[in-house]
């Protein structure tokens, strides 16, 4: 009996759609994501359908295995590619193949490898040498560094951050060092896609910062066009953060996206803006840009 | 006897409420998808931990409505020190969450564990204030005393600042909306960002009871508890803890987040001097 | 007693119902590397992790001890009277002083 | 059955304790001594001394909570990934166990115990209040004042930011021998720059 209900009401859960979307889809995927019946997953351990949206460069295939291999099992990938094929469409099609998922089930794209060979190295078989030393379970372990703020140096983890990171603009892949959860270097390695000009419409960028403050609700609200009704929106936005010449902070372009304004962004230098910034707030300060400027700020030349 | 009883109420209190703290977030066929699907295991986490974090969760949810009186004069956990088991409880609870994130070994959790930790931390001040402030008129630790206490006047009206601190406090245990710093969207949900199929759906029903027996205290503390009229004390125990995590519930779809940095400022440059106001003004009233 | 054997009735249960809600964890090595939206980390992430409100926690420690004569204090402050108020005045008093530095040294910030 | 009960916590409460220099990890080292002293507050629980037991277990959550932050800052390997052992100086710390052991078991038992049974009537809390506000006043407010030391001191030691500067400029870290070359980092002209200013 028990089982039985459970199925019933899994049955009518939304499907949880991770979405790694590619050049010129973006505000397609955010349109479709605010619809009921989809839940847009944050991480790839939520979802169960992997909607692939566009054609995705070559250089990119290899972080889209990744994440795709991130889901857990049953899984389906979806490609929407044709532009022939409405939102409706599309709807209907992640539908069908949630309530169908164990059938669909798909295995791993790459390899079952560890990222270095452990097993059987080292004195004690985890393939580490003395106390810091090795590739304990596959990785090395983080060194200590400089650090920007207090002088402490502690241990700094760098890590490669998108293509297809919720947070980032899709495309982006920034490698990023943290020391706790402050920015301490960051470079572009991978541009932005582009993105049609629709990407900037207000409501949209308005989403994306209400997304980063919790406000999933009010986000698919601006989506849909309507009022998001959110408290306390724009002062929780820190005062100063991002101040971008003739754009204001990262409150006032929120202050505007929730008008309805789309604030005009001169060139700004992104690896220049965020380190020393906290995880946090640097990715408030990326989404209160609308894609357009990110993507001119990224392909920026290194020394200009 | 009673004994049995009284557990046995604490129990259904808790998975009953638990199950329409879900339902208010219309989560309830997401989180029965989700118990079907695979459970990821990370790169070398430390199991232990993981597998204890969702435990303490439950425990500690359990132990703290089990402090509340469900009608005058009767709770299950009869302790005179009722208000400290449950800062205990408030205590333990940011160490089960801080663990949930560390024990994946992955980048995102590990950020959510250490914000989580650096407001919740400072959050248990306006808690311990609060509650010492709605011991005075009672003068007891106890919380079946201070719901004595409240006979003839609520504390939500007599220490009108005490219910509103304490929201803050709730929406910290629970980690909900603008006090959700260990689960936020920029670290892709944070400490269960690694976490898949029942070991998510786990942890998410752990909050939702975690709702349920703190909304009881709150319920319980400025509200009176089972006190009421016509009907039997559970059932304005019930009545109260529900419509109060109707508003938590409410509150944490509704206010924004914002950054850590800045809420552990407002914490204590803000939030802290109005506690210390909350208790002089309830310890004048109490003489 | 009785308090003992009921916190830890609650522990067990709730070892039994997680325990039983939940299928072993298993991954294929591509499944269990840390999510970071398609990219890769050079380490592990578990690390000397820099903490930024440290000195936040040494004051908390401070301020939560003091707090803990509070308790007692709270429940014999109506029998005690002016006494209690003024003595935890004072005593509150010495304490938000502690706050007050803290505060112009900026330790209520990520450091 | 109280016996028992406090046995067996005080048996849980050694292994625990002894679970800490066991393990790898510093966190799991860190809440193995929470264990340990939710145990001794458990005990205390038992021996009615309800308050003191439900405060050590609150007070020692938060501590081991910020004693796990601190080690995982500050040791090598902080979880556990290359086994290691937490024990130094063996010859010595055993000779440091026993006599502590000896000493303070000696202390217990010969020590004549008051037999002074508490009744279950009384109201612990409300004595240990009177206590404070009474008889025991200025140890209450010297605490106060230490306490407050404690704060300053905690600031001054650990903060690098403050009103006049950072705390660090112009400093030399010691040398790893004596009269050696600093260690670690060198200072530079005008310390680290503040990329914080404007909010908080």
């Amino acid at each position: 009996m028990a089982v039985s209900l459970l199925s019933c009401l899994a049955s009518r859960a939304p499907a949880p759609v991770f979405a790694a979307i590619g050049p010129g889809w973006q505000a397609a995927v955010e349109r479709l994501l605010a619809r009921t019946g989809l839940r847009g997953a944050l991480t790839p351990r939520d979802a169960g359908i992997l909607l692939v949206a566009g054609e995705m460069p070559d250089n990119t295939a290899e972080a889209l295995n990744r994440v795709h291999d991130q889901l857990p099992r049953p899984r389906a990938i979806l490609r929407w590619t044709r532009s022939h094929e409405t939102v409706d469409d599309i709807a209907a099609r992640i539908g069908a193949s949630w309530r169908n998922l164990g059938a669909i089930d798909e295995q791993d794209l790459l390899p079952d490898q560890p990222p270095n060979e452990w097993k059987c190295v080292g004195p004690h078989g985890q393939g580490g040498k003395g106390m810091m030393g090795g590739t304990p379970y596959g990785r090395p372990m983080a060194m200590t560094g400089e650090d920007i703020r207090d002088g402490l140096q502690l241990d700094r983890y760098t890590a490669r951050i998108g293509p297809f990171a919720p947070m980032l603009p899709p495309g982006l892949v920034l490698e990023v060092t943290l020391q706790g959860d402050v920015i301490v270097a960051a470079t572009v390695q991978h541009q932005p896609f582009a993105q049609p000009a629709d990407v900037d419409a207000p409501e949209l960028c308005a989403a994306r910062m209400l997304r980063l403050l919790g406000l999933g609700g009010p986000a698919r609200r601006a989506v849909r066009g309507g009022r998001p009704g959110g408290l306390w929106v724009r002062g929780a936005v820190p005062r100063g953060l991002g101040m971008i010449e003739g754009a204001g902070d990262a409150r006032d372009r929120l202050a505007a996206f929730l008008r309805g304004d789309s604030p005009v962004v001169a060139a700004f230098d992104l690896p220049g803006l965020l380190p020393g910034l906290e995880w946090s707030e640097a990715m408030l300060v990326l989404a209160s840009v609308p894609p357009s400027a990110v993507l001119r700020a990224a392909s920026l030349p290194e020394d200009a | 006897m009673t004994a049995v009883l009284l557990a046995l109420a604490v129990l259904a209190t808790l998975m009953l409420g638990a199950v329409l703290a879900v339902a208010m977030d219309r989560r309830i066929a997401q989180l029965a998808a989700g118990l079907a699907r695979q459970r990821i295991e990370t790169e070398a986490p430390d199991r232990l931990n993981r597998n204890l974090a969702p435990v303490w969760y439950f425990a500690l949810a359990a132990a703290g409505l089990s402090v509340v009186p469900f009608a005058p004069g009767l709770a299950l956990l009869d302790s005179p020190v009722g208000i400290v088991i449950w800062g205990a409880c408030e205590a333990l609870t940011i160490v089960a969450v801080f663990l949930h994130g560390w024990s994946p070994n992955a980048p995102f959790p590990l950020i959510g564990a250490y914000r989580y930790v650096a407001i919740g931390l400072p959050v248990m001040l306006p808690s311990m204030f609060v509650l010492i402030a709605a011991a005075l008129p009672a003068q007891s630790l106890s919380l079946l005393a201070i719901v004595e206490s409240q006979r003839e006047m609520w504390n939500v009206t007599r220490q009108p600042l005490g219910l509103p601190l304490f929201t803050i406090v709730v929406l910290t245990l629970t980690l909900r909306g603008p006090m959700d710093f260990a689960d936020a969207a920029d670290i892709a949900t944070g400490t269960s960002a690694e976490e898949s199929g029942a070991a998510r759906v786990v942890w998410e029903v752990a909050r939702a009871a975690m709702l349920v027996s703190a909304s009881a205290i709150a319920a319980t503390v400025f509200l009176g508890g089972p006190l009421g009229p016509v009907l039997p004390g559970p059932a304005w125990l019930w009545i109260k803890t529900a419509a109060l995590m109707a508003i938590f519930t409410w509150l944490g779809h509704r206010v924004a987040r914002t950054t850590p940095s800045r809420m552990l400022t407002i914490l204590w440059v803000i939030l802290l001097p109005l506690s210390f106001v909350h208790l002089a003004i309830a310890g004048v009233i109490a003489l | 007693m009785q308090t003992l054997i009921i916190l830890l009735g609650w522990t067990v249960l709730a070892w039994l119902v997680v325990r039983a809600s939940q299928p072993p964890a298993d991954a294929t090595a591509p499944q269990s590397a840390p999510f970071l939206g398609g990219g890769t980390a050079g380490t592990h992430a578990w690390q000397r992790y820099h903490f930024r409100p440290y000195t936040m926690t040494l004051l908390f420690i401070a301020f939560e001890m003091e707090m803990m004569f509070m308790y007692p204090w709270a429940v014999v402050f109506v029998s005690e009277g002016i006494v209690a108020l003024a003595e935890m005045g004072m005593f509150l008093a010495i304490l938000s002083v502690g706050i007050l530095y803290g505060w112009r040294e900026g330790v209520f910030r990520w450091q | 059955m109280i016996d028992l009960l406090v046995a067996l916590l005080a048996a849980f409460a050694v292994w625990t304790g002894w679970r800490v220099f066991r393990v790898d990890s510093m966190v799991r080292a860190s809440f193995s001594l929470m264990l340990s002293f939710i145990a001794v507050g458990g005990i205390g629980v038992l021996l009615s001394a309800p308050y003191i037991g439900v405060a050590t277990v609150f007070m020692m959550a938060v501590e081991m909570m910020v004693m796990a932050i601190f080690m995982v800052m500050f040791m090598m390997n902080p979880a556990g990934l290359n086994p290691m052992s937490m024990v130094h100086q063996h010859r010595f710390s055993i000779g440091a166990g026993i006599v502590a052991a000896v000493a303070l078991g000696a202390a217990v038992l010969l020590s004549p115990l008051p037999s002074d049974p508490v009744l279950s009537e009384t109201d612990v809390v409300a004595d240990l209040g009177h206590e404070l506000l009474g008889p025991s006043m200025l140890i209450f407010e010297t605490a106060g004042v230490t306490l407050l030391a404690t704060m300053v001191g905690a600031v001054i030691l650990s903060s690098r930011q403050g009103r006049y500067g950072d705390s660090d400029e112009g400093s030399r870290p010691p040398g790893l021998t004596p009269d050696g070359d600093p260690a670690g980092r060198q200072p530079e002209e005008g310390g680290g720059h503040d990329h914080h200013g404007g909010h908080g």
